[in-house]
């Protein structure tokens, strides 16, 4: 029915000050771009998390320091023993389109890399947003791709001072674009979202819901009004099947209770 | 020539007729397209998926167990998959009595198809708070989870393991609603006759059987930490139908009211089987994860056919019919 | 030059210690040679099929429960399979005690493992008896089975649902047998924390947890008719395997007789999970159906690589360890 | 696991006064000589059945009236239901030598039959023994095979007034029997086996003992004093594997009591 596993931790990278990387000792299953899984930390807690790589003999998740429980999975040493079960989802990005444009916002380039890295062909360019400097990632595999990479922070401390979705038609313009993949705070998203149904340009945006179960019984991540399924049918959906929803408006948290966004 | 085209032509509608099954169900008084019910819990939270499994084909479709406060539930891990079956402690999360009206009412708005409230308490008077706000929102039916530890007692245990409990909870939701109610029964008891009994007796117009097999629990042997964050969940899915199908047989012989059978249903097959053992009706939880929201039509389908074989025409000529 | 080939020479030593991994257990006293029991009922009938198991690998065997008189058990069909699992109702058949007594004596003979007898009565004094008579045979052993229905209580329920009947077994057992004492309990009730409290109480020496859950139904569709004869029967296998592996951690909580964990075992990782979880020692029943009698090597086999690789010296290092 | 299906009766065929064939609604799997299946009367009981036919559309089973269940079987209708579960048994009649003999006692004929049309080419000699003239079975099928029959009765009504086991010696010397198979009644068995015991000849037995699970779990067909289960191990055991055993003395019956032969 479903695969529980638990590997080790076989490395952790630092990747900024409060983002780190952690090499899993599991052979990556088959995997579609965009699918998530849930991480156990023995007697902690779980939750979902990207894949940021993958190969042959490893796989690695990319976690930033947001709360107590990532706080506590990014500190896992070598050695550490990491519960996995995965991966999940049924809603993938598909490579469509010659000239895409990736946005990003934080850490939303971290389910999106591995897209990029395996669609090297195609002239991608890559908005990529952070809060400050220090905090900008994954900067040199984007541009190992040969993709063309326009930063921006919020403070200006490196790029352009600016959000993600403010260069996208600019963009969009300058490099024909012909197909988006979005990332990033759900307010950002939904900009992007405004942008790309105005310019009917094909989009697909990964969303992020509050998950419990991660295999679509038990309700928590359903979106209103089409009882989509962020855990189920997503993450990753077409912008048509959430354009009227509520997403960029509310969102349930752990207890089932609406919260503005 | 006249007379033996009539014959000719009746003897095509008959043969029709013969070959139709008709899976139309009935439950005190409130009718159901089709048998197959989402259960508490599964897909409950939000209006728009209970809409959704209901476009899906669901007969009936069961609200998230509702409460009188706020409740985070338990942690995750929340489930972890076992063999043939899940593990679940979701821990009765709910976003508080409020909210939980207006999504019923949205609820019964959406969904083309009966909607039971499932609701709980922690207090016999609170099962009787509960009921009286949720009945408001005008659901098809109310759905006591008396399957759930609760405060009262001491030790932790459910409503449902004690007679006396379980009446006196029934006792007091029939006194402050007169939405049709149906009681939601542990197996976890030695004797689930004596149970259902009771709450025939105190007045339930329904039965739901079973709720969650045990609890059980699955250790991680590397870690040597249970998985769940509650160490111990409820177990669903094909791995209980047996004995889910046994209680349903014992509590047929035991009450009158008609009783919604439910635990590790995901055939056509097995829901025979199970209104076979006495169900009116069949819940179906676990298997919207193996099979997908599809189910309930398939399970339809598949049911259709087995009653073509043995020569059904409707439920009637399955429900109970394996007392004898 | 000498004292470094000696570290060298004491080097190689220590590393193959450390790759050596010890599975032998000890309950009561008994010495195993493994934790893997052959639990009563399953090919426990003749003192040769008992010996067959011993010699396949098992670290003790168990016979199948003996009562006071002649019983031929329940008509056939006595088994079902069911989804990842097995429903048995084969009624406690039983040659009669004088022949019974006489092939545990082959067995003891026979098996050159620990042989524990499992009896059974239908009143408290019957309980008395067989154990006086059969503890004559010299059993290491012998096993009350308190979860098989019993003629003392109207309803039919277990000596095992209730503390008090369930003690006044041990109290009674105790007097007429000086044979260490295992108590087999139900997983069917609704605490059996306090169930195995009032037998530690009572002066049992060990806890066997657990018999078969339910019991469970199985009706075919075709015929309307639940196929076992005796309509019901209990469940066991992997299916049942997340209830036992509770329940056997509930009861370490309470107690600290040493317990022999059984329910779904199959495989090495699951022998862990069952240690973790309290157990001393673990009953493999139902698969030896599905692997066949080899299951009991493969199982320590398999075993023995998960306990190197979490860096286990003996089973010390594995039983309760998921306390904490 | 385990396969348990409800078939339908397709038709029946009247062996002898005693002895019925039904054929069974249900393709035959892939089936070992000599294997056998549990039969389920809806609501009555279960008993193991050798099957004595099988094709791509149906099996055959033949039943004779021996007490209140085979009674109840063998009277089912064309159209009644009845649950099968099986094939079962890991010891089969193996195909050896060229000039095989076939001891065969009322109703022994039956597990041996698939064996001796599946093996046509070879010299095969039966000895088929009945009480009387009209229970004999099968003589048809076996002389269609091409095999040499020789016919006993106990009251000499058909063919040579004698136990099967009697004509063993002289067939073996006459027809340079290299391999026995034998089914029937376990005295005889027990005689046939002396015989090849003494003559040194392969010989396989199919063996019956009271049988409640059938898979191998409830130990009460269990032989002394090797521990082998008919079920599982059996139901056909060469010589050699129960010549020190209980076989020919004693046997269990349903409640675990030995009985003499
Ligand atoms: C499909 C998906 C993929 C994700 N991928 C990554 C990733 O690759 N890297 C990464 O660092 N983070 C990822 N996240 C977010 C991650 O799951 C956690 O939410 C985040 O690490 C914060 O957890 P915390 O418990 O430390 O913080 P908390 O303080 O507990 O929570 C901070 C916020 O995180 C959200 N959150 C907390 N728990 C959950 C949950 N169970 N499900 C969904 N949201 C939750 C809530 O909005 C909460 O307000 C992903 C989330 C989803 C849904
Ligand atoms: C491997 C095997 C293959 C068989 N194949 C055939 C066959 O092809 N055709 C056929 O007619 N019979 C066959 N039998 C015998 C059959 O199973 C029944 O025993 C027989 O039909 C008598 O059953 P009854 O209940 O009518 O008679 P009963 O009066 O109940 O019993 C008569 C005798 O049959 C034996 N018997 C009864 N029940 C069982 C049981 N559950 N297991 C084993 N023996 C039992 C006992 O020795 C008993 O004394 C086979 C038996 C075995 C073990
Ligand atoms: C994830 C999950 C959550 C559940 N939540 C509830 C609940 O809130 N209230 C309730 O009465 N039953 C709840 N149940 C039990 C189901 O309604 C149902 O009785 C049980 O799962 C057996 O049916 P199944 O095997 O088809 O899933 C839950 C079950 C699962 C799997
Ligand atoms: C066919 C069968 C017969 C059994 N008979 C007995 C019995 O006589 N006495 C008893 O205490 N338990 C009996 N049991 C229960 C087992 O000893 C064991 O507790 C249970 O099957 C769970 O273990 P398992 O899943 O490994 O089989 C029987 C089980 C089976 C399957
Ligand atoms: S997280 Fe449970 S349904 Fe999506
Ligand atoms: S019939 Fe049960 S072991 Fe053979």
């Amino acid at each position: 029915m479903d695969t529980f596993e638990t590997v080790k931790i076989s490395g952790v990278r630092k990747e900024t000050p409060t983002v780190n990387t952690l090499v899993l000792d599991k052979r990556s299953c088959r995997m579609e771009y965009g699918q998530f899984y849930m991480l156990w930390i023995p007697g902690v807690g779980e939750k979902p998390y990207a894949c940021s790589g993958a190969n042959e003999k490893s796989m690695e998740i990319t976690v930033k320091h947001a709360g107590p429980f990532s706080g506590k999975l990014q500190n896992l040493k070598k050695g550490d023993l990491i519960g996995i079960r995965g991966p999940y989802g049924k809603g993938y990005f598909t490579p469509k389109g010659k000239n895409p444009c990736y946005v990003a916002g934080g850490l939303g380039i971290v389910p999106m890399i591995s897209l990029l890295e395996g669609t090297k062909g195609k002239k991608a360019t890559v908005i990529l947003g952070a809060k400050t400097k220090e905090e900008i990632i994954f900067a040199d595999r984007i541009k190992k791709t040969g993709a063309d990479i326009r930063i921006v922070t919020d403070d200006g401390s490196a790029g352009i001072k600016a959000f993600p979705h403010q260069l996208l038609s600019g963009v969009i313009k300058e490099k024909k674009i012909d197909s988006v993949y979005c990332c990033g705070p759900e307010a950002m998203m939904r900009e992007v979202l405004k942008i790309v149904s105005e310019k009917k340009i094909p989009a697909q945006f990964s969303l992020e819901r509050y998950m419990k179960c991660g295999i679509g019984l038990c309700g928590s991540c359903a979106l209103d009004p089409s009882g989509l399924l962020v855990c189920k049918d997503g993450p990753v959906f077409d912008a048509e099947r959430i354009k009227d929803s509520e997403f960029g408006s509310y969102k349930r948290d752990s207890a089932g209770s609406k919260t503005r966004i | 020539m006249m007379s033996c085209l009539f014959c000719y032509l009746l003897l095509i509608v008959i043969l029709f007729i013969d070959k139709m099954v008709d899976l139309s169900a009935s439950l005190s008084g409130v009718k159901f397209g089709n048998p197959t019910v989402l259960p508490a819990g599964i897909l409950g939270v939000a209006a728009s998926s209970l809409a959704r499994i209901a476009s899906a084909g669901a007969g009936a479709v069961t609200t998230k167990s509702v409460g009188p406060e706020r409740r985070e539930g338990h942690k995750n891990p929340v489930v972890v998959a076992v063999d043939n079956g899940l593990l679940n402690a979701v821990g009765l999360s709910c976003p508080g009595l409020d909210e939980s009206v207006e999504e019923l009412k949205k609820a019964v708005r959406a969904a083309h198809v009966p909607v039971i409230a499932s609701f709980y308490g922690r207090t016999v008077e609170e099962f009787g708070l509960v009921a009286e706000r949720i009945s408001a929102a005008k659901p098809a039916f109310i759905e006591a989870n008396i399957s759930c530890p609760n405060i009262e007692d001491e030790y932790g245990k459910p409503f449902g393991t004690s007679c006396e409990l379980a009446a006196r909870v029934v006792a007091v939701v029939k006194d402050m609603s007169r939405v049709p109610l149906i009681v939601k029964l542990t197996p976890n008891v030695s004797d689930i006759k004596n149970i259902a009994l009771s709450v025939e007796e105190a007045g339930a117009d329904c039965i739901a059987a079973v709720n969650t097999v045990g609890p059980g629990m699955y250790i991680d042997v590397l870690s040597a930490k249970p998985v769940l964050s509650n160490r111990a969940g409820g177990l669903s899915g094909p791995a209980i139908r047996p004995i889910a199908v046994r209680c349903v047989y014992d509590i047929y012989e035991a009450v009158d009211i008609p009783i919604i059978g439910m635990g590790g249903i995901s055939s056509g097959r097995d829901a025979a089987e199970m209104l076979l053992a006495g169900a009116s009706a069949v819940g179906i939880g676990t298997a919207v994860w193996t099979r997908g929201d599809g189910v309930f039509k398939e399970v339809c389908a598949e049911l259709g056919k087995i009653m073509e074989e043995r020569g059904d025409r409707s439920l009637k000529d399955l429900i109970g019919k394996a007392h004898c």
